[in-house]
């Protein structure tokens, strides 16, 4: 990995952040405004694209049919991906998925799939023979800090707008026509914190990920329940996590309701 | 492609237009957008038909591992790649021979655009990404790449100017989209030249050609590619409107690259500040 | 997980007791024994109901390669693993991206308990092998780890204990095993702390929690850590008995780390000629 | 990869192509001499083994027995693989498949493929159920440049003698007992170019390769059709492709009229 | 691969060797003495840890139910790997297997399969529908030396007490229930042997590997048959392997009979 | 191996020939043919019985990357691989663990076989390929890369010599084809020799064997590889008739080694300016 963050930026981070301040002005509890353009890629079942400040994903989601799984004969399955494309920052490469793509993609994938927001016995065609699986896939663009909210907010974007397609009668999909759309009964969203010169705050970009000392991402849903947490590196006291989560809410539900008015 | 024999199959000596509506010559909607990826050097986006592909260049950056230097030029290293959901049927997530070949020659017909003596020892990275396809997404890749190459402000002899080119139904059409690929008689082209010098520097063909008729294919192509090309031009002019800094330093080989690089360097120099390699 | 619904499912509201017998915050019987694998610069083996880990700690040792030196500190590099038999069905041999990240969140974990910044440039390498599992294998790993590097004389700052934590049928629990990890309403989070600080430093979460329920499962984890705690320093004093040094080691940061180093040192002379890495 | 080509013999070769001259005395226009031998490996379903110049390629083929692909139930397929192992020139290493494998592997295949030779429906088996796959993999045993030629003729001559092996009722092989030949409707050989100081030559060598500035390859048939083009680095104008097409038909004539009496 | 060797300890070694005595104090033609426990992995159809010196070994069986090979519709398959886990030494890696990894799990497989103490016919399930798979791995977990007769011997035990399950209608497995054992015709162990300094000793160290010339094992079995061999670095004469293979047999039996007497 | 009865089953004892005709000790024609790679440093290709295969050797030359440097010794690093068609079910491209093993014990055959303390720091690259096969292609690839490492003028103790021996339909054998390998009592033993010293460089056993057989086997494997070392002395002197270097070279280990090596040079003359490592 090629390493072009300057030392003097970071420093100016952490001694801001003990001001309580941030190098782009923004308040500590203040996320980044996003857009969202939705689908835009024909082939895909549904496609996001999200720009989070200067972080750009797109995410899409891909309908296929298989087995289900011999333990679970009459359910689908979801399967979330990421990908950190070497065009998106100077420090990424192309390659075998790094930890960092893992963690993001399995972060997202949980708080989708612990929220329980897809019934997977809807997702089954004929039981102990076919069912859906719904691939989601996000990539980064431009990575500008944050990825984990930018992709959950892409992803859940995706899953809400996706299309099932209509098949023949062998199960095979037939392109073009669809039978309905995906149902989620809760709408998941990660928020996600680091600590600077231990100060919490929400939404970092880049540089200040490079600065911190400690992250924190939490899923929560509208009707007022947690489906995921993770902690990246470092350390945080019981109160610190207690308030990010509370924080979490209150993000999610306004991210929330930008992502709806779009969608519609 | 494939090769079935369909109901209804289009005639287009008898159509007298392509199943998109399409004249013979006519290229799909074709736009483009150059600095659209903050963290890179140079960066666009481009669409084409149903086609939306983006590309970043990094460098010239000092090229890694060491043995793969070159003492006399810069190394253009292009990764081709297509997300899961930009084709009817999922892609795998891990590279293909298809992208891996694709790669290969995306980055030899660039090399000869470049001017790549004047950066000894490095590598000039450039990324192309599907996003969206309908054939002739490599064609569309070359072209984005060559924008975002300028826009990176390396100096160029040219910028490559790509589409494909062929026959379909019976006749020869350029921008042939996929129903046309898989037409039975179908011939695709990738063609993709430098306009200022008309050398060829990508050209490749699946399908099965009349010696005749490849005369007529070349200069569909080359008249294609130079409205490529305009479009091509006035992507860099509607990003840097206030000086022609991207059109000189593309078609003036005379110009001595000191002057180019500095003046193309004077906007962005925030983000020179975190480059590594200078010369 | 699988959210089946099964004929007579526990009701722990009901029933007062779980699945097993435990009250609903008892941890399952767990056993620890440090300084097991002779070849380790630390190791420990431990058994946590049906779970069984080892772990072994080499280094510090120059980080390789170079380019993944960093000049302020060590970089602690767990490796989490399985053996094909330690799940009810073979687990392949190649890691997954499961094995990945937890690797990731464990190495993540014990670089807050370790005096890094006293190793420059030098790679600490946890290993850490699940033999037989039953839930929470990933705890049973992470708690083996910090006796293993405090076994191998490294200065920390502190011991991390960790423990599942959650909800099943109903019940706020700890230290789930893999019957409730299924339980329709099951809730896992891995949890482990630093006593002496109580900094939070593994959390995660599987499952659909309330807020106001999360309170009272941090209360039952920091009990249940406490517990942990108690266990691991007897197995660093079950080895070391005729002297604190482990002890001292670990809870005293005014202690000059020279003489810890030394004094843990007269205990593995032997072993010192074959190290590579030397302050 | 270890370097060992000398910068003496490159400088040379570009000189002596500037007076319309080679190190080995051939014409520009002049491609090397080949031999051939058949059916060497009697594990495969055909084999052949050619020497061009100083390079030598050996080629086989085995059929094997798969299910159709669901797009074309009515289709068998045919797959080309190319190594250039180790084992023929200093600078090649055992490992993964390289690009210059990958791409004279595609290369070679687009060649037979789109020449519609082979009729995949002929491969068919039963449909929906079981098809033929001819697997044709050739390998480098000595480079000398120009596998593309070496690996088309070889594997031309490796599709024109393939058995097709008998099956007993579950479509299972009968291991030595063979039903029929491989049937090709035209005969598709590449024919590969390299400018260097500014000339057009045909079938470099390895030096010459190295010495190059630009590389082409045609397809033609023996009934005057283009299958496959592909330019490596390099660029051309169009009068040179002109030129390497009108001199690819010639060549491929010559090689092919060789190719069928060795065949017979 | 970090070396941490004492060259001090290989010449020691070698002049020991000539004067027929070891580091350890061990005669030549000693053994070390190994202690085995059985059955500590739950999830396991059998399990057995050995200490063999300080060499510690853990090999675990999973049974899994899989379709015949064509070729063999009535007969199942074992299948041996190995571990050398970075847990075990310092000079070992995680990573893909090694050649040392690789070769000590076939030493280990062929000594077992070639004895044929296993009727892959009693494997099978329903001709040509399922068979049985016994999977056995075995992990290095404290490397000091003769990971060959560790394994062999961890492998063995758990050949000898692994559990068969119990089946559904569907031939899938029903947890935690079982019908039956594995049967073993014979008892083939592994026993092997080093030169150094041109004296033959049996069950090296480590250091002792590192300090040898050549490497032999031979697999025996309880009814005076040898059912494996395999030379590792270096040469031996005749009689010297004439040697080798008597005192293998010797050497089998003692630790076959301990091993016995531990599983009863 | 597979252990199938079959109706008609040979029996050795009492047939008194093999199933191809030959006797018990005789060999399948085995022929071989040095500096068939011009490419290489020294090369051969032989066929014995259905097995044909290619050896090629490059070096010495320097060990890349640095860290597998022997500054005692060269390493023999072998390369064994079949192409896909060299066996009767197509093999699939990317090596498996029997083509991992076998390089092994080649490498360790060949490493005694070689003067290898002469050019520390280096690596001799073997690689060998078969092209068709039928049971013995190891023994095949191990004797003709033998003379391919005479044939590049490597300074040798040796040649080594291999053959198969073992056991079929009653009784003991040599040279085992597949049709033996698959008898029900079948015992193969690959077997490899210096013939000036005697000594064993090869030697692995599949199958079931009395050990009062093992003596038999072991003389008719001396036996078969002193007719093997003549081949292989034949072929190389078929091509330096003129001197009898390679002889010299192999067999009489006080020749000084320079010497040797000149000797050998005056006939790769042109192959040394493209050389990279040098004494």
């Amino acid at each position: 990995m090629r390493t072009t963050v300057l030392e003097y930026d970071l420093s100016k981070i952490v001694e801001l952040a003990r001001q309580g301040k941030r190098l782009d002005g923004r308040g500590l509890e203040e996320a980044r405004d996003f857009t969202l353009e939705l689908g835009m890629c024909k082939n895909a079942e549904s496609s996001a694209r999200i720009r989070l400040g200067e972080t750009e994903v797109i995410a899409g989601i891909k309908m296929g049919v298989d087995k289900p799984y011999p333990d679970n004969p009459d359910e689908g399955a979801i399967s979330c991906g990421a990908e950190l494309l070497a065009l998106a920052h100077s420090e990424y490469e192309a390659g075998p998925p790094s930890l960092d793509e893992i963690e993001v993609a399995r972060v997202v994938d949980r708080g989708i799939r612990e929220s329980k927001a897809i019934d997977f016995k809807k997702l089954c065609i004929t039981e102990g023979e076919a069912c859906w699986i719904a691939f989601m896939d996000f990539y980064a663009i431009n990575s500008s800090g944050n990825l984990f909210d930018a992709g959950s907010i892409a992803g859940l974007a995706a899953f809400l707008t996706a299309k099932i397609p209509k098949l023949d009668e062998n199960n095979k999909i037939i392109k073009n026509e669809y039978q309905g759309k995906l149902e989620l009964k809760r709408l998941p969203l990660l928020t996600t914190f680091v600590k600077i010169g231990g100060q919490i705050m929400v939404d970092p970009t880049y540089l200040e990920e490079k600065a911190s000392e400690a992250r924190f991402s939490v899923a929560t849903t509208d009707d007022g329940l947690m489906s995921a947490m993770q902690k990246g590196p470092g350390s945080f006291t019981l109160e610190e996590v207690n308030k990010m989560i509370d924080l979490g809410f209150k993000i999610a539900d306004e991210r929330r309701k930008k992502l709806l008015k779009e969608i519609k | 492609m494939s090769g079935k024999v369909k109901e209804n199959m289009p005639d287009y000596k008898k159509d007298k237009k392509r199943v998109d509506g399409r004249k013979m010559d006519e290229l799909r909607p074709l736009s483009i957008k150059v600095g659209v990826i903050p963290n890179a050097d140079g960066s666009a986006y481009l669409e084409w038909g149903q086609n939306k592909v983006y590309a970043a260049v990094y460098g010239p950056r000092e090229a890694l591992p060491k043995h793969t230097q070159n003492p006399l030029k810069a190394n253009i290293k292009v990764t081709y790649r297509m997300t899961t959901f930009s084709v009817p049927e999922r892609k795998q997530p891990r590279p293909n021979r298809r992208d891996m070949e694709i790669s290969k020659v995306l980055g030899e017909a660039l090399d000869k655009a470049v001017f790549t003596e004047q950066f000894p020892n490095t590598e000039i990275s450039v990324f192309v990404e599907v996003i969206d396809s309908n054939a002739g997404s490599r064609v569309a890749c070359l072209t984005a790449a060559s924008c975002a190459l300028a826009d990176a402000g390396i100096p160029m002899k040219d910028m490559v100017a790509a589409t494909g080119v062929g026959k379909a139904f019976g006749e020869l059409v350029v921008d042939l989209d996929k129903a046309e690929e898989d037409a039975p008689d179908a011939v695709d082209i990738p063609f993709g030249i430098l306009p200022n010098t008309k050398e060829i520097v990508l050209l490749q063909m699946d399908g099965l050609l009349k010696k005749s008729e490849w005369a007529e294919i070349a200069k569909l192509g080359y008249a294609a590619c130079e409205k490529i090309y305009e479009i091509q031009k006035k992507a860099l002019t509607d990003k840097y409107q206030l000086s022609e800094v991207s059109q000189n330093q593309i078609v003036d080989k005379s110009t001595p690259k000191k002057v180019e690089k500095d003046s193309v360097k004077t906007k962005k120099e925030s983000k020179e500040k975190a480059k590594k390699v200078k010369k």
